[in-house]
Formats: C-alpha cells, structure tokens, sequence
C-alpha cells in the first residue's frame, strides 16, 4: 500500500508553495480583483518559467510528461494560493483536450505553445443558467466552421484559443476555434469573483478544427478536469482553516483566546474533518486519473463533491471564526469565499457531480 | 386563536392607513418601494418624511408626545409598522438615534439636554449614531479601550470605534469610553453625547466583502467632552449601555435578501438536470426546510405580537430569527447561484435579475451571521438567558481591566 | 393578533399535564414497553374519565364539542408524557373519519361510544414497506364486504372497529369494520417502540360500512390527523429538551456543571430553536384545523414536518447530553428516541410529508 | 501512488492467507460471517481457535515472541485484518486483554508477573477487562472515585466501575483507582490488576437502549489487593492510565451497520412515492454525501496504512472515523426505517430483514456516538492535539480531588 504521493512529488509540491508564497500569490490576487488587469501576467511567466504548464504534456511535444500526479500538487498549491492565472482552463482543460482529441499535427502546433506558456487555452461549454447537457447545446459546427454563443467562459477574453462543445449532425463533440479567426467575438463579463476573468464568446461561422470526440469524451474531459479542480478546492479549503485558526489564536475576548472556546475548536475540528475527507477522496481521484482507472468517473464525482463541500464549509467558517474582521474588504477571507464560489461554478454545479457520481456508481452496479 | 385586531387595534389600524393614504404612495407590487438614487438624496428624502410624519402626529411612536412622540403601546408600533409596508415611503438614517439614542437621552439626559436634543431628534431634523463597538470589543462588547481622561470639567477622548452606522452624516453620536483602566472590566466605562462635529474626530468608510461601504471607522484624537454630557455616573457606563445593548441585537433581525418565496419561483422556471428544478426532489426537499424554517419565524413573530397585544413581554424570539434567517440566507443565496450552474457567477446590475438577488445574499448573509451579535454570542444568550444555563468560565473575572490578557489581535 | 390559545384552553393544557404527572404516565410507558400489556387500560379510563376522548365530539353524539384547540393542547401533554394509550388512534383518526364521513346513522352509533370511550377505533391503512397510494391500495371493498390486509396498524390489537381505506370500482375511499367481524384476523406485530401496540389485520369479506369518502377525503383526514399528532411530536421534543438541560445542570465533569460547555449550551440553543419553530408551525396546524381553512394541507404539511424534525434533534441528541446514562434502559431517554420514530412512522414518512408540502404551494401558487 | 503491497508485505500476505486457508473456511460472500449461537458458544469456539493461532504463530501480532506474540510491524497487523476478514473466524472477547491489557503489563509488571500472566493471554487461556470508567467518570476519564487504602502490603479497594465488557466472563481486570483524594485530580491515582474472582466483586450486566447487555457495572467492596499488583508507583496511574486510553479511542472504531452499499442497494429495489427511490433526487443526495464520507474516510485509513507501511507516524483518523461514522449511521438508520414509511416501525428478527439492521442501526449509532469519546470530546481532542489549539478552561485545576465541585449526578 502506498496511497500518497511519492518524496518527489511531495518536494514539487513544497516548491511550488515556497515559490507562489514568494511570489505573493494572494497579495497578487487582490490585486486583480481590485483592478484592471483580467490576470497576473508576471505570476503566470514565472509559472511558465518553473515548468508548471508543460508539467502533463509530453516530452515529444515539448512538455515534461511527468504524470498527473505532479499535477495534482501544483493544483493544490495554486488552489491555496488564489493564483490569478489561466493556469486550469488552458492546463487542465484546453491542453487536456488537445492531448486526448487531438490530431497529430494539432498537438504539433498547440502542445508545445502550450507547454511554452506562449497559447493560453479556454473551455467553451456554458451557453445559458443552465447546466450544457447533450441535447441543449446550440452552438453548431459544419462545414468547417462554428457558430453560436457561450457565456461565462472562465479567461475566455485572454486566451488565444478555445476548446468549444458544439453539435453536428450526429452528436455533441469538441472543437477548436482559434480566438484571431473571423467571427470571433468577445466581451468580457463580471462576475462574484473578478480575481478570475470570464468572457461571452460569439462565434459566427467561425472557422473551427473538429477534434475526433464525443458527449462521452466531452464528460471524460470533464472528469479529468474535476479532479484537478478539486486539488485547487482542496488546497483553498486548508488554507481558510489555517488562517481560521491562526486568527482564533491571536484573537482573544473575555479574557482568553478565542481558540479557547468549544464553539470555535468544534468549528475548527468540522472544518479538518471536511479538509481530511476532501483530502483523501482527492488522493481517490488522483490515483484514478494518473492511471487512467476505470473508477475514473466515480473517482471524479466523489472527489469533486467532497472538496467542494470543504471548501464551501471552510471559507464561510472562515468568515465567521474573524467575525466583524473576516467581513472587512481588507482581510483576505473574502478572496477566498469568492473563489469558492467560482471553483463551485467552474465545471458544474454540485447538484450536478452529486448526480453524475450516483449515476456512475448505478453504471458500476457495485461499490 | 386568530388573526384579528382587538377593536381599539383595528381603530388605530384604519387611522394609520388613512393617514398614509392622504400623505404618501402605495406600493404597487411586492417588489415596489422606496429607493433612493444617492446616499444624499436618500437623506434628504427621509428628512421630508420624517417632517410630514411629526406634523402628522406619527413621528417615533413610542416616544414621550413632549418630545415629539405619540405614546403608542407596543402593539400599535408593530401595526404601525404593518401599515407602512404598504407605502412607498423613504426610511433608514434614523433609527439608531431614535431607537437607541433617544432612550438614554430620555433617561440620563438632564431637562435642559432633553429639550435641546430630542425634539429635532424627532423630527428628523438632527442624526444620532452610536459609537460603541471597537477592533477590541466585539462579541465581548465590554472590552472597550477608548480612554477618557477628565480635566477640571472637561473630558479628553482618544481611541478608535469601528462598525459605526452613519457615522459621516451624523449630527451627533452616543459614545461608549473608559475612563479607570484598573477598574474591573465593566466598572471603569464611563457613558457620553458627543457632537459629531467636534475637532479630533476623524471618520472613515469600511469597506466590506460587498464592495459596499454601509459603516465606519470613528477615529478620536484629543477630543474634548465637557463633563456635562457625560450620561449616567462616572464607572456607570456599563449600566449606561445596556439601555441599548438589547435594542440593538433586536433591531438587526429578519435577513433582508432571497427567502423561500424567491426559491420556490426560481426553481419553478428553472432547468436542473434535464427538467424543470421544481421537479427535482432534492431540490423539493430543501425548499420544504426553508419553508419550515420561514413559516416558524412568522408564526413565531405573530405569537410575539399577540403577547404584546395582551400586554405582555415578548419571547427571545429576536436572537431565533437572526440565527435562523441569517443562515437560511447563506443557504438559498448558495443554491440560487448553484441553480444557474456556472452562469451562477455572473454578475449583472440589471434590476432584478437572479443573479444579483442572490449574490446580495451571497455577501450579505456572512455579514448578517455577524452583526449585531454572532451566531455563536446568540446561542450563548439562549442558553443562558432563556434557558438559564450557567456562563462560560470568565478569565477576565475580577481582574483589573488593564491586567486582562489581550493576545495580539 | 390573538395568535395563542385562550386562558381556558391554557388552562386545560395544564390540568392535563398535571394529571399526566401525577398519573406517572411516563413510567407507565415504560410498564407497557417492558410488560405484556398493549396499553395501559388504568390510564385510558381515567383519560376518559376526564373527558379528553370526548373534546371534539359534537355535544349531540355524546361528546362536548369544543373545538380542535382543546384537543391540540391535550395531545401536546400526551405527547410530553409518553401516554401508552389508544388516544390517537381513537380520536385523531377514527372520530374524525366518523364526524366527517360518516352517515347520521353511523354516527349514532360510533361517536357515543367514541365519546364515552366504550370504544377504540384504530385507522388501518398501510400495506406494505411504502406509502400508500391511491393506486398501489389493494384492500377492496365490493358488496358491502371488505378484503385485503393490512399492517402496522397502531393499535389494531386493541381497537373495536377499523377505519380502512380500500378501493371499490371507482377510487379509494374509507370504509368502516368491526373487530368482532367475521373474516376479520389480527396478529399483533413487535415494533420499535412497544410501549405503542400493532397489527397486521388481515379482511376477508368482512362486513364493512361505506363512509362517504373518496381519495381527496383520505388526505384531508390524513391532513386534520398531522395536525394532532404534530403537537403529541412538540410535547415530545420539549420533554426531551428540558431532561437534556435539568440532566446537563446537574452533571458535573472536569469541576463544572457540563451545562456551563458551550458544546453543551449551543446544543441546548439548536434545541431550543427547534422547538421553538415547531410551536409556531404547530400554531399555524391549530388554526387551519380549527378554522377549516383553505391553507390546512400546506399548514398540516409544515406543523408534521417541523414537529418531526424538532423531536428527531432533541430526542437523539437528549441521548448525546446524557452520555454513557442515556444509553441506558434504566433512563428515559430511549422511551422518547423509540416514541419520536414510532410518530414519524405512523402517519406516514418525512419525505412523504416534504413532499405534499411543496406539492401545496404549488397547487396554491402562492405562499 | 498505487494500493500495491511492497515485495515484503506481498511476502507476509502471501504466508497469512495461506495459513488461514489451511485452518479456516473462506467467506462465502460478505454476509457471510462467524456467528455463535450463545454467548457461552461463542466464548469456547473463541478460545479453541485462539489456541490454533497461537500455535500457529498467528497470535498477539505485536506482542514480543517470548509472551507469544510474533514482533510484527504495524503494517503487517493491517494485512493480516485484511486477510482474516476474508474468512470465517471467531472474534470478539479476547481485544481488550490483549489490546490493552497486554500492554500494559509488559511496561510494569514484574518478570515474574509477565511470565505468569502473558502468555494464558495470548493463548486465549484467560481472558482480561479493563475496570476504568465511573459513574462520574466518563468524558471526565480522570474523575475516578474507587477508593484504594494501603494497610500494611495490602490494598482495600471500594467503589464502582461502569462500561466494563466482559466483566463477566473475564478472570483479571486492569484497575484504577484513587488512592490519595487529597492529591489533585491526576496524581492521586494507583493502577493495579486484580484477580475478578476476588471476594468482594460483583458485576452486574447493564441493560441498554437497545435490550442488549454488552457492559457490565462492576462493584467493589472490600476487595483486598496484595500491592505486588500495583502496576507502575502509587499515584502514578493517570501515566500508566494513558497507555491504554488512546487504544480504546482506536478500537472503537468504524460503526458495524448499514451504511452506503445498504443503503443504495435499498433504494434501488424500494418503492418511494411512486416511482424507484433511486430514482429520487432526494434520496441520490444523501446517497452522494454518504458516499463521500464512506470513501473520504476509506482513502484516510489507505493513506494512514501507507503511512505504517513507510514506518511513519499515523495521523488522527481514528478520531475522525469514530465522528464521522457514528452520525452517518444515525442519519442511513433514519432513512432506511424512513424510507419503508408506516412499516420502519416494526421489528423482525429474520435474518437480514431491511428493518433489522436500520433498526440495529438506530440504537447503535446512539451508542457509538458516546461509547470511547462523545462527539464532543473527540472534537476536543481534534482540535487540541491536532491543530494545537488551547485547552478551554480548567475549573479542576490545582485544586484537591475532594474539593473539586460534583454537582449532584
């Protein structure tokens, strides 16, 4: 038995939160969120420059092709640390899809642009309030070229590309539209968290490569995208309960710590009993997607709920545990309570993984 | 057991609502109702309507008619209440000095004072605010440092308030100080007015995890009190305060935000999953609990309104509803925004859109589960204060205020 | 606003409770749990003694017609006090179903007896491990007989007649047959909380009487009962509170009252809270019932939900206060854990409830 | 990262399985299990099968060889568990003595002593209790009142022990007791073992919630003790106390009940309202989340084996299993008796009836939530020996045992 990540992997992981506390990740997401700037592109160059991009692709494309695993640390860590970059939607999702879907001469052309940092990639999937199902999605493709709109298209007005789900005759699979191609339109949309950029695209028969998939590939994507989210949520739910309790020590009322108060050691005795749940469930969806296990979709579900509900418990507890402080635009916690939310958002809402993991494990007829 | 006034209710009933009638707009919907376009317009709205209502006989009802009020009994001041809801009528800015203020002054303020204050303090004329909490004293209210030092007969203040509503437009502000440090913690506070106006006092906005800016920092530095506005004895600060502890934690109540109504009609329209969200069980089962929990809280208010219509003194229903509603709020702000699936954190100005209903929710809940007394401060007071359960061990029990250990926050 | 019961009803409740204390009602409830007896037949004549099965009998069939206010006081005391009688049965269930759909001629012959307790009437109307409905109802009614079983019948052991829903051509409506019928079997079935007794009544072509009633009608009655046994749940839930604190108070660990323990106080708080929301949904049953207002299936629907929900909190969690004692058979904690889903099953289950609820407010499109 | 064993492990779960293949029978599925028609039954089949493992080399896998144990390592106790769960084998009554007992007689008895007693225990020759909580001695483990007094070199114990299982059938116990109430609470304890056919002790079975009788109470009058059997110095057993306290939190352990498989694989076959109750959207939410905890707490114990398997140091999830468990199978007894509507109320005692084990799970989930640690002390423990928050106040501090305040239960 060897579930944990390996001495190398957990010394990627810790270099990875020396240099993004270094870097003053949070302290950069403030930033975006109280300015102009869609992401930080100093951070995202020396995230680039430390390899991270290139972590998944493979070395024949210009990327390291170190497994999923040291992925899923780099996840944590930027996850904890807010990272305003378009680090998930062209890694976990847009570099993903071109491993998996694409073509030989796609990947030769967006895999090492990727791996280099020099092509950001977006995942076009939302159309309305709605969660993109097979049979309402309206962006259409044919003869070579894409049409339709998609909104909330997380870092949809930075990237150069995006990986957009749209239906043919047949089915619903995935395409690639370059953001430069004509009949591309973006406007930038605001949202709860503005440390994040999201984007409405319109596409009118805009010129678009088919990548050989499916509704069911479309889903795989998804999967493999969740439990990389689910590290980040993971990594943004621990990083609460120690700030909680970091405040809680120092914080004192009635003559003690308020640390020293049952209602607030229970707090943060829920908050690690949903970190440690979250964490292990994390491990379950890693194991799975490194090595590409048939319990991927279960894996997925149940990982992504479960960090999702750590961080959602956490990063309001959060609030609660600072009190008058923790509801101040100066404390951090906001940061972190808008992320949630975004992370939440990001691929899906829970009512909709919750489902997907009993329907998986109905599928499984087994446990 | 029914819902009907008395006959001296249902009197008091038909003359508010026909005053209201001839002097104000009834609302249109359940939507309708007063805003204003600024914080100054909103101001100046207010203090026209406060005029009309003291010319009507309607301004604070509870108060004393020598001072402006009308002597009304607590039951008229919920049907009061009642009645205005229908209008579309301005509101905000002056509760505190007239639901807070106003009482202390009522009750320390000498003769002189009384007559000075309260009557603009009715009509709207001059703005009250409070100024009590501070970065120290939060749940533990009675950690305040401010200090006040007293010289011949005049007070010197230096400190910081924080949390203080309206701080920027008052006239005026009641001020919470200490003025023996080595006194037990709650012997050495000592109680004043202070004229808002006054050199030293320096106020600036907090802004909030909203964005918004509803209260302030009130910094103090060198000012000058004469003793002749302090209420209450010197070391009898504590007592002072209490006056208004209760009303504030009261006056925070109900949740203003997305409620049960907003989620039964957004899941009746709404896509989840390949049908409709009403048609979802999980989503049914939730909005069973909020219904529960909303149709308690009103039926809880009107068990409190009867006790108060038989003359009798209301249950701790204030903390059941704070608790309750604040909580329900983070709840259905998070599954309005969990319904738009990753639409959900799109943000929209637009009037009355989903989003932005429930994103106020979103923020505002995490500060309601807050303000005015924390959920857990709340659940203390039930336990010992309707319940009577003993309190928590006291480490600051008996100890001189400047020997309590502090930390570092 | 006179949204509170009367000073005579008031008064009544606290004759009632009075009477139930001096006749140990609780330890009577454990007399019938441990012994062999169905019920406590000593208790049940003086309960008919003081008039309770008469409450809301129309004074011109014997009974003394006061209204359903009286009988919601009286239940919330049953329910404090464990009871171990036929009480809801008998009045809740089969008086109703006779004063509202029985024949002048039926209800000459029941309420009187009903009234004067010379009667127990018991509802029978499960059949099997789910809820019953009017298509999966398989008792029938033909040529003034009556055929079917059913089970889990709250003290058909015990009672002299039975109101049965069974199916004719048509639809499901309520049928009445006596025990001493011919074709009518009963079996006493073992339950969780045996200080209530059951059966299984097995009807083959019994003579049965047709009560005016249709599948609307079996709701409404359904609906008036939830109201009662709504507050029999509240009386429930308070008791169980105020062991929880007076045990709390006056058990001592590490040098305090375990009472002084905010994990202790805030338990105690959420309680409270509970109950407090129950009372006042229970409020809002009384008056749709004693009013026959239009909101009664929406008001039935909340009281039983709320009520239910209050008596699972303070039941489960009066064991959690008591320690290692509430786990105990020697305490009276268990009495009430048992009595709590005894109430939750016997009209039928939460989700049932949860979901006629929202079904109302659908149907009323307003709230 | 893999669930693979290393070439070792793969080693010793090859020999275990082996072993158990020869001398026991396969599980036929995963209900299937060892189950003794008695008590008395159960005991006999436990000791002769104890006796196979030991002369197998199979017993006391931590213990040291020359007591008759087998020096494994941590790991290699996990693979064994593993292994013998795929048969069907005795179990039960031997735990405490070995687990606990043990111990703590190789840590203070003499040579003589362990030679004695150790190995009749590995062998399943005699069988051990642990006599630690009181009536007033509970969350508060260390509120022991039994009453030890030295005369010459023997000691007279009175008092009473509660919770103790197999006090009944066990021929020595472990003991506690106070020896100095003078002394503050902690350090006027003396630790002992003792002879349970001792004149003077009688034990008495404790009925519980659910009927059962699993515990005993166990009192003491006038039982004499020589002081060859104080276990570590007098006063010194709290220390000796806390070898065994943090084992027992340990064994307690997962709940045994329905938990996720039941109750999917219910609701898959179980009408609700119409339609399947998989088919709910109510019911696939609750499923979700129990599934969740189920594997969140399943990779927890992977990663904590992982952790024995590197030779490091396990982290706390026997604590979180033990809160997590217990009230997941309060709420799945809930919904399965909930979801068989009218009919969860009865009871059956067929074999695998659907209402049994909820209703098994009903009380016992009541239980597992005090039983070793309440929620409560577990979330103490959390937060105090794993986040490394302060301890709440100590109202016992310092003071003489028999001056600390009792209440009246």
């Amino acid at each position: 038995m060897n579930f944990e990540f390996s001495a190398d992997q957990m010394q990627l992981k810790d270099i990875a939160r020396k240099f993004l506390e270094k870097e003053e990740s949070v302290k950069r997401a403030r930033n975006v969120l109280e300015g102009e700037a869609s992401y930080d592109e100093d951070l995202w160059s020396k995230i680039i420059e430390m390899g991270f991009t290139a972590t998944s692709i493979p070395e024949e494309y210009g990327g390291l092709g170190l497994g999923y695993l040291e992925l899923c640390v780099i996840a944590e860590e930027l996850g904890r640390s807010l990272a305003p970059t378009p680090f998930s939607s062209s890694v976990y999702l847009a570099s993903e899809a071109v491993i998996n879907f694409g073509d030989d001469s796609t990947k030769q052309v967006y895999l090492p642009a990727l791996a280099a940092g020099e092509k950001i990639g977006a995942f076009a999937h939302t159309e309305s309030n709605t969660s993109p199902t097979e049979s309402n999605i309206e962006c259409s493709f044919s003869d070579g070229s894409l049409s339709g709109t998609k909104i909330a298209v997380v870092d949809g007005d930075i990237a150069g590309f995006y990986i957009v789900t749209a239906k043919n005759d047949s089915s619903v699979g995935l395409y690639l539209v370059d953001a430069s191609s004509d009949g591309v339109s973006i406007t930038a949309q605001p949202t709860l968290d503005p440390s994040r950029s999201h984007a409405a695209i319109t596409f009118s028969q805009a010129k678009a490569t088919e990548l050989k998939s499916d509704w069911s590939d479309v889903l795989n994507l998804l999967d493999r995208a969740a439990v990389l989210f689910s590290f980040e949520q993971l990594g943004g739910a621990e990083a609460c309960m120690d700030m909680a309790k970091e405040y809680a020590m120092g914080r004192y009322a009635f003559g003690r710590s308020i640390a020293s108060f049952q209602a607030i050691k229970h707090k943060l005795a829920d908050m690690f009993i949903a970190v440690e749940l979250a964490r292990s469930n994390c491990y379950y969806g890693a194991w799975a997607l490194s090595t590409d296990a048939p319990e991927l979709p279960t894996a997925a579900a149940t990982c992504r709920v479960s960090a999702s509900q750590a961080y959602h418990e956490c990063s309001k507890e959060n609030i609660q545990t600072h009190g008058g402080m923790g509801f101040t635009w100066e404390f951090d916690c906001h940061l972190y309570y808008r992320r949630c939310r975004q992370l939440a958002a990001n691929i899906g809402s829970q009512a909709i993984w919750k489902d997907k993991l009993i329907s998986s494990l109905e599928r499984a007829n087994q446990i | 057991m029914d819902f009907n006034d008395t006959p001296e209710e249902a009197n008091f009933r038909k003359e508010a609502f026909e005053w209201l009638r001839d002097n104000a707009e009834l609302k249109e919907g359940p939507k309708d109702g007063w805003r204003a376009a600024s914080e100054e317009e909103g101001l100046k709205q207010v203090k026209v309507w406060q005029k009309k209502l003291h010319d009507g006989g309607w301004a604070c009802l509870h108060w004393p008619k020598m001072f402006g009020g009308r002597e009304s009994t607590p039951i008229e001041r919920v049907i009061w209440g009642q009645e205005v809801s229908k209008f579309k009528v301005p509101g905000g800015y002056l509760e505190i000095g007239q639901g807070m203020a106003g009482p202390v002054m009522m009750m320390y303020a000498t003769e002189e004072q009384k007559e000075r204050y309260l009557p603009p303090m009715s009509t709207g004329e001059e703005i009250w605010c409070q100024l009590f909490s501070e970065p120290a004293a939060g749940s533990d209210v009675a950690g305040i440092k401010t200090k006040a030092e007293l010289d011949g007969d005049t007070w010197t203040v230096n400190g910081q308030k924080v949390w203080t509503s309206g701080a920027h437009f008052s006239d005026y502000g009641i001020l919470v100080t200490r003025s023996d440090p080595s006194a037990p913690k709650h012997k050495g506070l000592t109680f004043f007015f202070v004229d808002m106006k006054s050199p030293g006092i320096e106020v600036k906005p907090i802004k909030q995890i909203s964005g918004g800016a509803n209260f302030n920092e009130v910094y103090f530095t060198d000012v000058k009190i004469p003793d002749s506005q302090r209420l209450g004895a010197v070391g009898d600060g504590w007592k002072v305060s209490l006056t208004t502890l209760m009303n504030e934690r009261l006056a925070v109540g109900d949740a203003s935000g997305p409620d049960f109504q907003e989620a039964f009609s957004l899941a009746r329209g709404q896509d989840l999953n390949g049908k409709l969200a009403i048609e979802n069980d999980a989503v049914r089962d939730k909005l069973a609990d909020w219904y529960c929990q909303q149709s308690g809280l009103k039926f809880a208010k009107y068990r409190n309104i009867s006790a108060l219509s038989r003359g009798e003194t209301p249950g701790p229903q204030s903390s059941i509803t704070k608790i309750v509603s604040a909580n329900k709020l983070q709840e259905i702000a998070n599954f309005g925004l969990d319904m738009l699936d990753s639409a959900g954190i799109l943000r929209t100005d637009e009037e009355g859109a989903e989003q932005s209903m429930y994103q106020y929710g979103f923020y505002g809940s995490a500060g309601l589960r807050i303000a005015g007394g924390t959920d857990e401060i709340l659940k203390n007071i039930i336990s010992e204060q309707v319940l009577g359960m003993p309190q928590d061990m006291r480490a600051d029990k008996g100890l001189p205020f400047n020997e309590i250990p502090t930390g570092n926050k």
